[in-house]
């Protein structure tokens, strides 16, 4: 396989774009940064398959792609399903001799957001990695139906005001808590899992290349921030990252085999989540006094966590 | 310098979509809505630069989103130091970049999100947005001084 | 290389056996599948014909008919020959994703074995299921027994990879009445079956890397219209390729397949029109009519569901007096589909004959050689009056009373 | 035609009984159909199962019959099915029963004005001696034969033994020993 260098970024950025731009995502999106950095971290052909969502809508609008690999879309919840029986009729077609080229290396990924991988497809993606394809499943995670105006998905946090779980004069927004999808798929025994976010391009190269490389059916989930519904300055996409990641509202591991955790970011300077949440406007309600508990709740809950990842890490289990 | 006719071929932008002209009839669209990325062979697209690809009016780098775009960015060859923190995190493909070097912006796929002056790290910044009609001399004659550090 | 399969020159096979070796002479490349009363045995044996080297192809056990259409979909557009099975309720499941196999113009080749929708659950063989996908774009084609389910499994896949058609088939049979009932069959040698099949030449080849392709695009009221209408053209202009290789098949075989079929219709006065194994018990009860009392009775059968054969059926009904149009589907409140669609070619006759819709065997309830008599006798009596003299719609085969509606304004 | 209506319950098999018996028919190039109406139905359900043998292709596909033979492999079901259903005055019945043929008819009034079309066989004994299981269908068969002169009883043996190839040897043996008992033992 050919494996792109990712020593440093001068080295990466000698790789030749697969996805190209004038797509209708919106300006400082993290989905088209997550994607182009995907494909740049290989040169072999790609097979890449997509769920519905603002990735599909934004860069296969007829007449147009923005992808130079070969792609498919069917609908909401079915791309881990669609890309993995590709992978099974590459691997017949190899058998019997019939491609137009027996020889060209090729990796098989699907894309999704958290409403395609969280909810509305969890079933197709569940049944996929368990049936041990040779594929990569990458889920753009911006914790809210983003393409049809920003409704909550089961990726959306306590506190966030979403569409249909909205923050008013009786309700502090969502409450009920994000779904640990990372979990939830490691424990279908893949043999790659990881939670990579964007800001650290390396350490998602590096996950990307891992996934890639490995056999069988791995799983990423990227954080995705989503300066619409975010409601921030799309500009501020990179630092809204770096807050989250250093605020360990999202902290950056992989689980290998379904049991071995590694924290691939360990943050120097350890941000406090009111830093995160108020960069961001689907969290202002928060900072009412009677919502102060629900920072309070996020706070300890990224504490426990944090706590349960380092002690798996340790515990090598 | 930043002059360099890396980011179109010649097709890029006689699309009028937008406009609702260039719409034609049920007999010429392609079937099944298939869209192929690219004219000729493109086995080795892995290893051409956009300049060497011969790209089909169905790919999206023939387009252009130039009319998204309120302000632009200016890029400063002078300040740079070719990190490629812009060109890792452009979300719309359009840094420049050729062996290792920082050449420009796309303008036809920039859509002046200003993602690459945030995370610029020079000082000054080799980015820096400027209005839409800006021309390129009078922007970088207006560019700022390096900035001490604040103690 | 795939191991030899032991024929002989004349086999009993139900129709779920025969599809399924179908499926092993046309050298399946990939079925993905989820299992179904009464279709589950297509898909188990092929995955059998794999596991004991019948076949070089890969069977992949989903975990919902929804995830076995979206992986024929993928498996298709990488190129290869794609095949699956299903019935009722997993056919409604896979209902999204009938559209987009259709819409990519996906040579996907689907079996599947009519039964009936719940609620109430039932297993049995009715054609609603048949009936939920007649707008999906597919080509679809009836079988009335065995021997057929396996012919037209063969066709199907030269049809629907056919460069001038590029459209999914789905290949129906009644369930149990076909599917789980041994007949005769008398298969081809698998020689001759992979040769009239021919290779599959892919089109827009997802794992041609020389030429990337994207499937699956969005479009909007700019573009939407004239991809439906390009593709309507492609079902339409499929109707003369579907009759090339039936007459292909018929010289290898001389088992000749039509798009309508007509029995005893040269002087027939009153007649049952029907899809599936109604056709042949129908066939039964007009020859006997016509030699117990000489009434002039013959039966018009769809082939070919989809794309509708207007002129077809208009030809071969312009002679007759009175029709009886049977609908084996919960009609919700309208008359039977099939009748209406059958009514609307008749409509634009000179002769305009008599009319009526049958609403019968729902659930798999038998149709015996009486009913079907009663039928014509039925048509006979319209015949007879020169008007309708019963209801326009009626349930036959039902117990309790009566029940029809809406009576005719003409006589 | 010849039409043959079987009485079972589920896991008796009547339906591989039906389908074996018309892949032995077929052979003699009669056209035949074998069917049976289950689906949900779990072991121990009642079911029925048919046959058609006609010199000609076969267009009825309706369950609905005049049936030449009733073929009853199941004791119980005698007594509470209604076996008797549309038959004709020809119709032979053959059924399972450890009882006499007095003794048997006594028990079910529906046959009292048939005696001379009645015959009966233990198929179940036959298989649990023979087979070690009750699985009375190879039985039934070898009583089928019998009763209706249809084939000799070398001719089905070698038939079925190729019908029933994919089976171990001893299974085989078994099931021949079954058919050529009850063809014996049918009265």
């Amino acid at each position: 396989m050919a494996i792109t260098s990712i020593k440093n970024l001068k080295e990466f950025s000698t790789n030749n774009d697969r996805f190209e731009g004038a797509h209708t995502l919106c300006p400082g999106c993290a989905h088209s940064m997550i994607v182009r950095e995907l494909m740049n971290c290989t040169d072999d052909n790609l097979v890449i398959s997509a769920n519905t969502g603002c990735l599909e809508v934004s860069t296969a609008v007829y007449p147009f792609t923005s992808w130079d690999t070969s792609w498919i879309h069917i609908g909401f919840e079915n791309a881990a399903t669609s890309v993995t029986a590709a992978q099974v009729m590459h691997s017949v077609r190899k058998k019997k001799g019939t491609l137009k080229d027996n020889d060209a290396p090729v990796k098989f990924v699907a894309f999704g957001g958290d409403g395609s991988t969280f909810d509305i497809g969890f079933q197709w993606l569940s049944g996929a990695m368990e049936r041990g394809h040779d594929f990569t499943y990458i889920c753009l995670d911006n914790e809210n139906y983003a393409n049809t105006g920003g409704q909550r998905s089961s990726a959306t946090p306590i506190g966030a005001t979403t569409s249909t779980a909205q923050a008013g004069t009786h309700s502090y927004g969502k409450k009920e808590k994000k779904k640990d999808i990372v979990a939830i798929m490691a424990a279908h025994g893949a043999p790659y899992v990881a939670q990579l976010a964007p800001n650290k391009w390396k350490s998602m190269a590096k996950g990307f290349q891992k996934a890639l490389e490995t056999e069988g059916p791995c799983f990423i989930n990227t954080v995705s921030p989503c300066c619409t519904e975010w409601k921030f300055d799309p500009k501020d996409t990179i630092g809204i990252t770096d807050l989250a990641t250093d605020s360990l509202m999202f902290p950056i591991y992989e689980i290998i085999d379904g049991h071995e955790l590694n924290i691939l970011y360990r943050p120097k300077n350890l941000l406090k989540v009111e830093d995160y949440l108020g960069a961001q406007g689907r969290y202002k309600h928060l900072f009412k006094p009677e919502n102060k508990h629900v920072i309070e709740k996020i706070q300890s809950d990224i504490d426990k966590n944090w706590e349960m990842l380092q002690r798996r890490e340790e515990a090598r289990i | 310098m930043q002059d360099l006719k890396l980011k179109a071929n010649e097709n890029r932008g006689l699309h009028q979509l937008e406009s609702g002209k260039d719409l034609y009839g049920w007999d010429e669209v392609t079937q099944g809505s298939v869209l192929p990325s690219f004219e000729g062979d493109a086995s080795k697209i892995a290893h051409l630069k956009a300049e060497e690809r011969d790209y089909s009016n169905y790919n999206s780098y023939t387009a252009t989103v130039a009319s998204w775009r309120v302000k632009k960015p200016v890029f400063n060859i002078d300040v740079c130091i070719d990190c490629q923190n812009c060109w890792v995190w452009c979300p719309d493909s359009s840094i420049l970049s050729r062996d290792k070097q920082m050449l420009g912006i796309d303008y036809d796929h920039c859509k002046g999100c200003e993602v690459c002056v945030e995370v610029c790290p020079t000082n000054p910044k080799s980015l820096l947005m400027f209005g839409e009609n800006e021309d390129l001399e009078t922007a970088l004659s207006q560019w700022p001084e390096k900035k001490k550090k604040e103690k | 290389m795939a191991v030899k399969y032991d024929l002989n020159e004349r086999e009993v096979w139900d129709g779920n056996f025969a599809a399924s070796q179908a499926l092993r002479q046309a050298q399946v490349d990939v079925v993905v599948a989820y299992p179904i009363t009464p279709s589950t045995p297509i898909v188990e044996n092929y995955g059998s014909y794999v596991a004991n080297g019948y076949i070089d192809g890969e069977f992949v056990m989903v975990e919902s008919e929804h995830a076995a259409m979206s992986g024929c979909i993928g498996a298709s557009a990488a190129g290869g020959r794609v095949s699956t099975a299903t019935s009722s309720q997993g056919f409604a499941l896979m209902a999204e994703v009938l559209y987009q196999a259709s819409g990519m113009r996906l040579p996907i080749v689907l079996n599947v074995v009519n039964r009936a929708l719940a609620s109430p659950l039932n297993v049995r063989g009715d054609h609603a299921d048949m009936y939920l996908g007649r707008d999906s774009g597919w080509i679809q084609m009836g079988a009335f027994n065995a021997q057929e389910a396996y012919d037209l499994a063969l066709c199907a896949f030269k049809i629907a990879e056919n460069h001038d058609v590029r459209l999914p088939v789905m290949v129906h049979q009644d369930g149990f009445i076909t599917s789980h009932t041994a007949q005769n069959v008398y298969p081809m040698t698998d020689e001759a079956a992979i040769n009239f099949v021919g290779e599959i030449d892919p089109v827009d080849d997802m794992l041609d890397f020389s030429r990337p392709v994207t499937y699956g695009a969005q479009t909007e009221e700019d573009w939407h219209f004239e991809h439906k209408a390009k593709q309507h053209k492609a079902l339409m202009d499929s109707r003369p390729i579907i009759d090339e290789v039936y007459e292909e098949f018929a010289k290898l075989t001389g088992r000749k397949y039509n798009r309508v079929e007509s029995y005893n219709m040269e002087d027939a006065e009153v007649v049952i029109v029907g899809l599936g194994t109604t056709v042949e018990t129908a066939r039964v009860a007009a020859e006997q009519l016509r030699e117990e009392e000489g009434i002039k009775a013959g039966v018009v059968a769809i082939r070919c569901f989809r794309p509708f054969p207007f002129e077809d059926v208009r030809d071969a009904l312009e002679g007759a007096k009175a029709v009886a149009v049977t609908d084996r589907s919960s009609p919700g409140g309208a008359m039977g589909a099939f009748f209406n669609e059958v009514s609307a070619a008749l409509y634009t006759t000179e002769s305009r004959p008599l009319v009526t819709n049958f609403i019968y065997g729902l659930g798999g309830r038998d149709f015996s050689i009486d009913e079907a008599k009663r039928i014509f006798k039925e048509q006979k009596a319209h015949a007879d009056a020169g008007h309708i003299t019963t209801d326009i719609q009626q349930f036959s085969g039902l117990r309790g009373p009566h029940l029809g509606y809406f009576q005719t304004k003409r006589g | 035609m010849t039409e043959i209506r079987w009485h079972s319950r589920a896991g008796q098999g009547a339906v591989s009984g039906a389908k074996g018996l018309g892949d032995v028919v077929a052979t003699t190039g009669k056209e035949v159909q074998a069917f049976a109406l289950y689906g949900s139905a779990k072991r121990g359900a009642a079911l029925r199962a048919y046959n058609r043998i006609s010199d000609e292709q076969i267009f009825n596909h309706a369950k609905f019959m005049y049936p030449d033979f009733v073929l009853v492999i199941d004791p119980a079901l005698a007594m509470t099915d209604d076996i008797t259903m549309n038959d004709k005055e020809s119709t032979k019945y053959i059924i399972t029963s450890h009882l006499s043929k007095e003794e048997l008819i006594a028990a079910i009034p529906a046959l009292a004005d048939k005696a001379d079309r009645v015959y009966v066989v233990d198929c179940i004994e036959i298989s649990l001696d023979t087979i070690g299981r009750s699985m009375p269908n190879s039985p039934m068969l070898g009583a089928f034969v019998k009763i209706s002169g249809m084939f000799e009883l070398d001719y089905f043996l070698e038939n079925m033994k190729r019908v029933l190839s994919k089976f171990p040897q001893k299974i085989i043996d078994a099931n021949m020993e079954a058919i050529t008992r009850a063809y014996n033992e049918v009265k």
